[in-house]
C-alpha cells in the first residue's frame, strides 16, 4: 500500500541526513570523495520500502538512502563517514563500502558490480529464502560495463529474482552518458530476456506501483526485472564536483578552468583557432548543460512529494518535518558529542 | 587407504563435503559434464551450468557467498580469471575487511592451471604469484592426490576465499580434454607420481598454510609446488647418484606461504632453490626470497620460473617452462658456488 | 559479384586444408587442443572474399579457414601447427594465436576478444585507412562475454566500421548456448543500436548478399553491422570432442564417461535413485544431441554448394577440386619434407 | 627551464608528442574534460571520450595500437584495471611473442594510483607490483614533473606496452579533484617536493628502466618509487641529523627493474630497505630481494609496504600505507642489527 505521509517521512529524513553529511564533509571532517544519494531519495524510497525481511540490496556510490530508509542506524553511517572505530564498518569502509550484514546490505565502489554481487545474492535466496529478492542499483554509466551486462544475462538465464534498477541521471562524472552510449536501454535489456519499463525517478507516485508489478513478477518466480528511473544529481557527481562549483563560486573556480584552455587556445599549431574555439565551447557548454539539468527544482523528489503534501495537510506537514529535524539534530549532535569525549 | 587419480580425489572429497554441507554449490562453464559425477549426485540444482561471463559468475560467486552458500566457482583456466579479476581483487578480498570484519566470504575458486602439453600462452599460464599479491586471498596449488582432496576440504570450511589451483599436468581428465583427446601418440613430460595416489578413507582436511617436505635432505632446499615437485623429484636423484642431498618443499599453499617450513629448510641446507612454473619476476620466487632475507637467513639463492609468454611449439615450451635440465644446472651453480652468504 | 565457383574453391581448400591438420593431428604431430573450422567455410567465404586491401580480421579460436581465404600461406601455417620455427609466428602462436601483419589479421584464444580488439582495429581504420573495416568473428557462446557486449555499445556509440559476425553453433565446449543465454541475439545486439540480421550460415547463396549490404552500410560510413550466422562444427568443439568420441569409438570411450556415472548413480545417500537417473539421462541425452546435430550433412556448407555445382557442370567440379587437392597435397608434402631434412 | 606542477607535465609532454606524431591519441572515461587542455588543442578526433567499459576500450587499445596508432589508454584509476586485466596479460603483453616478434604493440595505459587522501580499498590501490609480474609489461611510476613527461615521451616512444601509473598525491588535479574539491580544511600527508618542479624547455625522453639516485649515501639505501621517494627522503633528513648517511635510490620504472643500480647501492651501503606502497607480498619487495640474493650481494634487507586492504578511515589509512614512522623505525632496526648478511 503506497502511504506517501509515510513514503516522505523517509524520503525527507534521508534528505535530512544527507545534508547533514554535507555539512560535515565541508567542514573538512569527512575526507575524500562524497557521493551523495541526493535526489534519487523517490528511487530508494519506492523500492526499500517494498522490501521484505530478507531480500538484499546491492549498493553503488551512493548507497545512504538505502541504508537510511531501510532502518540501518544513521548514527553508525554517521560515524563510518567520520572514519570512527565505532562506524558501521569500524571506520573501514568508508561511504563507498558500506555493509550490514543484518540488512543483506552490501555496497561496491566499482562501477557496475552490483549487477552480478545481486545475482549471487538471489542465487542464494532461491535455495536458502525462496521468495525473496535481491536489488541492485546502479547508474546509466554502470549500463556499459560488461559485468552488469553479463549478469543481466545470468539473471535471465537463472531467472534470477534480481530487481535492476537503472538510476538515470543523464550523466557518468562529466560524460554525458547518451554521447557514449548506443541504442535504447529500455531495448537493450529487453534484449537479454528482461522485461525492462520506465517510470520518472522523481516521482514516487509513479514508481511506487511500478516497483510493486516488479517484486511480484520476481517473488512469482518470474525472474529478473528491470527498471529504469531518472532522476537528477542535484549536488552534482560529488559534493564539490567541480562543474557545479565553477557556478556556485564563479570568480575562485572559473580560472582554474579556464586558463588552461585559453593556453590551449592561444598555443602555437598548424591547428586553426576557429578550430579550438569551437572545441573550447564544446567544453563550456558541456559544463552549463551540468549545472544546469542538476538545478531543476521540478524534478527534486523531496520538494515535489513535500508541495503535494502541503497542499494536503499544511500543519501535519511541518509536524512531520519537525520531528524529523529534531530526530537528524539529535543523532548529529550525539555524535559529536561523542566523538569530542573519544578524543578527550 | 584407496587409490585415486588426481581429479577423482578433488571431486570426491568435493562430493562427500557436498553431502555434508548443503550450502555448497559448484557453478561454472560446462560443469554438468565436466563434473558429471557430482552432477548425476546433486543435480542442475547445486551444479550450475554457467554462460561463458567469468566476471558475472566469479562476482555472482562472491554475493553468494556472502548470502550465505558456499560455491565453489570454476574459471575453467586460471588464464581466464583475468577477465574476472575485478571480482577477486575488488571484491571477494575486499568484503571481510570493507564491513569491518563482519561479513565473510568462504569461496573457493576452482582452475586449472600449468602448461607442458602445447596449449600455446593464453592457456598454460600459472598465476599463482599474481593471485597471492592480493592480501585477502589463499591461494592453494595441490601436487598429488590426498593433498588435492584435502586441501579441497579445507578451502570449503576456511571461510575465506580460496583460489584452488588444479594443475593440468597432474589431472587426467584435463590432460584427456586437453592434450590426448582419444591420442595415445602424443609424448611429453608428466609429474607421474603426482597423478595417482593413496588417499584416506575418509577425507580430512589439509591444513592451508602448511607446507610440506616431499625428501628431506642437507646440502640443498628445493621450493616447488605442483608438478614442479616433481622436476626437482628427479633432479634430486639425480643429484642423490652424485652424492648430493636435496630436501625438497611441495608449498601446497602458496598463500599465505608457510614462511616457517621454508626458513627452516633454508637454515639447514644454506641454499635455496625456488623452481617455479609461474612467471618469475615480482612473484612466489621474488616472496622468497624476501622471506630469507627479512630473516636473516644465511643461504645461497638461486630460481627456475617462466620468464616470458610461453610459447606454443613443443621445443621452444619445455625449454620456457622450468625443465629439469635448468633445474640441475641451476642446483648445480648453487652448490659450485656457495656465495657470500653461506654460513660458514 | 557473386561467383560460386570461385567461392567454393575456397572454401574446398579450406576444407582439405584443415583435414590434412585433423590427419597430423590425429597422427601425434600436433600438440595440445586443436579447433578447426570446419563447418564454418561458408561464414569465411562469404565474408573474406568480399574484403579489400586493408580490411582487419579478428579471429577467435577457429582462424583457419579466414586465413586460408585471405591468402595466407598454407605452408606457414602448417609449419606454425607443427610447431616450427619457420612457421607463420615462428612456432611460438600455435593454432589459437595466428597473426599475420601483412594481411592485419590477429587471433585471440580468449572467448570475446575479437570484439573489442576489432573495435580497435576500426578506430584506427577510420583515422589512417579510412573505407576500411575490421571484422570480429566469435561464436554463439562469445554472447554472453561482457567484452563483447561492451564492444557492440562502443562500436555503435563511435560508429565505429565493424562487421559483427557471431557464428552460431549452438554450442559451446558441452553447454547448449540456448540453455544458458537469456532473450535472442539479434534483439540483444539491436539493443545496442546496431543493425542486426541473420542468415543460415551453410548457405553461402543467402549469406553472401547479406554481407554485402553490411559491408556497403559500413563502409558508407553508417556504423557497425551484426551478422548472426548459423554453423555446425562437424568435428565437434575440437578434434577428438570426448562428446564425438563416444559416438565414433562407443566401446573405448563409453566406459569412460559412464563409469563415473553409474558409480554416482549407485552410491549411498539421501537422494533418490531416480533423481540421479534423470540427471543422468539429461547428459546423455546433451550428448546424443550434440553428436547427432554435428553429423547433419545438409548444414555442411562445402557439400551443400558442392552439390549445386555438381548439378551445374561435373566435369568442372572434378577438375576444380583435383587442382586444388594436388596444391594441398603438394604443400603438406613440401612441408613434410622440410621437415625431414630439417631434423636430419 | 619552466616550472610545473606534475599533472601540467604529463599533459604538457603529451601534447607536445602529439603535436609531432599523429598516430597518438588519447581515449578513455572523461578525458575530454580531464584533459581539457589537450582536447581544446586537439578534439574529439584524437581526445575520445569512453564509455565505462574499461575491458572494451583498453582491448581496443591494444587492436588500435596494432593497426598503427598510438593509443594513451587512460584508466581513471589502477583499481579499475581489474575489470580490464585482460587486455592486459593476454593480449598487450603477448601480441608481440605470439606473433614471433613481427607485430608489437605500441600502447600506453596511464592511470592514477596510489593512496592517503581517503577514498577507501578500491581507489588506493598502487599494484604496480602486480602489473609488473606479467613478462611483456613496462611500469613506469614518476616522482617529480620532468621525470613524469620524460617518461611519457619515453613511453610513447617505446614501441611495446607501457602502463603509465600517476600517483594521485603528486597531482594537483587528481587532488583537487577526488581530495580537497573546494575545500582548504582537509588536511593530510602531501610529498610537496614532487608536485612542482622543473622541467626542461624542451621534453626529452627519461630513459625507461633506469632508477635515479636522489640522495647519495653510505649507511643505508631506500629504494622507492611514486610518492614513497619522499617519504624516504623525511625519513633520510631525519637520519642525517642522527649522523646516519642514507642513499635514496628513486626506481621511476618498475619493470623492467634497475637491477644495476640497486645492486650498486646495496654494494655501498649494505642496507636496503624497501618502500612500497604496493602490497608487500609477492610484488616488488620481493623482486628487489631476489636479485639481491641472485647477485650474492651481501646486504641487510627490510621493508615497508602495504600489507592489507587500505582503510577509510584516515589514522588506519596512515598506518597501512608506508609512513614515516613506520620507514624510520625499519631504517633504526636495520642499522642496529646489520643481520649475518652484512659485508664484515
Ligand atoms: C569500473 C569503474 N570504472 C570507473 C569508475 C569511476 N567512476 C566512479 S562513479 C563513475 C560514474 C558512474 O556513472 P553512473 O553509473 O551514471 O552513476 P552516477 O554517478 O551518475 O550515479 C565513474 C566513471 C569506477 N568506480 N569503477
Ligand atoms: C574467457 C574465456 N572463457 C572460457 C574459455 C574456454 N573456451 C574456449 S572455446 C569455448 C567455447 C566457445 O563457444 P563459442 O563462442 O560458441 O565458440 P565455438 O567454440 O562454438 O566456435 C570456451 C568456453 C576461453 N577460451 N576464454
Ligand atoms: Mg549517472
Ligand atoms: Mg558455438
Amino acid at each position: 500500500m503506497m502511504d506517501l505521509w509515510h513514503i516522505y517521512t523517509h524520503m525527507f529524513r534521508s534528505r535530512l541526513f544527507e545534508e547533514a553529511v554535507a555539512r560535515a564533509w565541508q567542514a573538512g571532517r569527512i575526507m575524500g570523495e562524497m557521493h551523495s544519494s541526493i535526489g534519487e531519495e523517490a528511487i530508494a524510497a519506492a523500492t526499500v520500502l517494498q522490501l521484505k525481511e530478507g531480500d538484499a540490496m546491492l549498493l553503488d556510490h551512493r548507497g545512504t538512502a538505502p541504508l537510511v530508509i531501510r532502518g540501518v542506524d544513521m548514527a553508525l553511517l554517521y560515524r563510518e563517514f567520520l572514519g570512527h572505530p565505532d562506524g558501521l564498518c569500524g571506520g573501514k569502509g568508508g561511504h563507498m563500502h558500506l555493509f550490514s550484514r543484518p540488512h543483506l546490505a552490501a555496497s561496491s565502489g566499482i562501477v557496475g558490480a552490483t549487477g552480478p554481487l545481486a545475482a549471487g545474492f538471489a542465487l542464494a535466496a532461491k535455495r536458502l529464502r525462496p521468495g525473496n529478492v535481491a536489488l541492485a542499483y546502479f547508474g546509466d554509466g554502470a549500463m556499459n560495463q560488461g559485468m552488469l551486462l553479463e549478469s543481466f544475462n545470468l539473471a535471465a538465464a537463472w531467472k534470477l529474482p534480481v530487481l535492476f534498477i537503472c538510476k538515470d541521471s543523464h550523466w557518468a562524472i562529466t560524460t554525458e552518458t547518451e554521447q557514449v552510449t548506443g541504442g535504447n536501454l529500455i531495448e537493450r535489456v529487453r534484449g537479454f530476456g528482461i522485461p525492462a519499463e520506465y517510470a520518472e525517478g522523481w516521482d514516487v507516485e509513479r514508481l511506487w506501483p511500478l516497483v510493486q508489478k516488479a517484486l511480484v513478477h520476481i517473488r512469482d518466480g518470474k525472474g529478473p526485472f528491470f527498471i529504469h528511473a531518472t532522476c537528477v544529481h542535484l549536488e552534482g557527481h560529488f559534493l564539490g564536483d567541480p562543474l557545479i562549483r565553477v557556478f556556485r563560486h564563479p570568480l575562485k573556480e572559473a580560472r582554474k578552468l579556464t586558463s588552461p584552455l585559453l593556453a590551449a587556445l592561444s598555443l602555437k599549431s598548424s591547428d586553426s583557432v576557429s578550430h579550438r574555439k569551437e572545441r573550447l565551447e564544446y567544453l563550456l557548454k558541456t559544463i552549463g548543460k551540468a549545472a544546469k539539468q542538476r538545478r531543476e527544482d521540478d524534478k527534486d523528489p523531496v520538494k515535489r512529494l513535500r508541495k503535494k503534501l502541503l497542499a494536503e495537510n499544511k500543519n501535519r506537514l511541518k509536524e512531520v518535518e519537525q520531528q524529523i529535524r529534531t530526530e537528524i539534530d539529535h543523532i548529529i549532535s550525539q555524535v559529536e558529542r561523542y566523538e569530542k569525549e573519544a578524543k578527550r | 587407504m584407496k587409490r585415486m587419480t588426481f581429479a577423482e580425489a578433488i571431486d570426491d572429497a568435493l562430493l562427500s563435503a557436498m553431502e555434508e554441507d548443503e550450502r555448497i554449490i559448484v557453478l561454472g562453464e560446462d560443469v554438468p559434464m565436466l563434473r558429471a559425477r557430482i552432477f548425476a549426485r546433486f543435480g542442475k540444482e547445486r551444479v550450475l551450468g554457467t554462460p561463458i561471463s567469468e566476471a558475472a559468475f566469479l562476482t555472482a560467486g562472491v554475493g553468494a557467498a556472502m548470502a550465505g552458500l558456499i560455491p565453489v566457482v570454476e574459471i575453467m583456466m586460471v588464464d581466464f580469471i583475468a577477465v574476472a579479476a575485478d571480482a577477486l581483487l575488488n571484491h571477494a578480498a575486499k568484503v571481510e575487511a570493507f564491513s569491518g570484519g563482519n561479513w565473510k566470504v568462504p569461496l573457493v575458486v576452482r582452475t586449472a592451471c600449468g602448461g607442458g602439453y602445447g596449449d600455446g600462452g593464453q592457456h598454460e599460464q600459472s598465476l599463482w604469484g599474481w593471485l597471492s599479491h592480493i592480501p585477502g586471498l589463499a591461494v592453494v596449488v595441490p601436487s598429488n592426490p590426498a593433498d588435492a582432496g584435502g586441501l579441497m576440504l579445507a578451502a570449503l570450511r576456511y571461510g575465506a576465499p580460496v583460489v584452488y589451483m588444479e594443475h593440468k599436468l597432474l589431472s587426467e581428465s584435463w590432460l584427456d580434454f586437453l592434450a590426448f583427446a582419444g591420442r595415445d601418440n602424443i609424448h611429453f613430460w608428466l609429474p607421474e607420481e603426482g597423478m595417482k595416489g593413496d588417499v584416506p578413507d575418509v577425507w580430512e582436511p589439509v591444513p592451508i598454510g602448511k607446507a610440506r617436505t616431499v625428501k628431506k635432505g642437507t646440502d640443498l632446499s628445493f621450493i616447488a609446488a605442483g608438478a614442479d615437485v616433481y622436476r626437482c623429484l628427479e633432479v634430486a636423484r639425480q643429484l642423490e647418484k652424485e652424492g648430493v642431498s636435496a630436501e625438497i618443499l611441495d608449498l601446497r599453499t602458496i598463500s599465505p606461504l608457510d614462511v616457517e617450513s621454508i626458513v627452516t629448510s633454508a637454515q639447514k641446507t644454506g641454499r635455496i632453490l625456488v623452481v617455479d612454473e609461474d612467471y618469475k619476476r615480482f612473484g612466489l620466487s621474488g616472496e622468497i626470497a624476501a622471506v630469507l632475507h627479512e630473516r636473516n637467513v644465511p643461504c645461497a639463492y638461486r630460481r627456475v620460473c617462466t620468464e616470458e609468454t610461453i610459447p606454443y611449439a613443443h621445443n621452444l615450451e619445455r625449454e620456457t617452462l622450468p625443465n629439469c635440465q635448468r633445474i640441475l644446472q641451476a642446483a648445480r651453480e648453487l652448490l659450485e658456488n656457495e656465495g657470500p652468504n653461506r654460513h660458514p
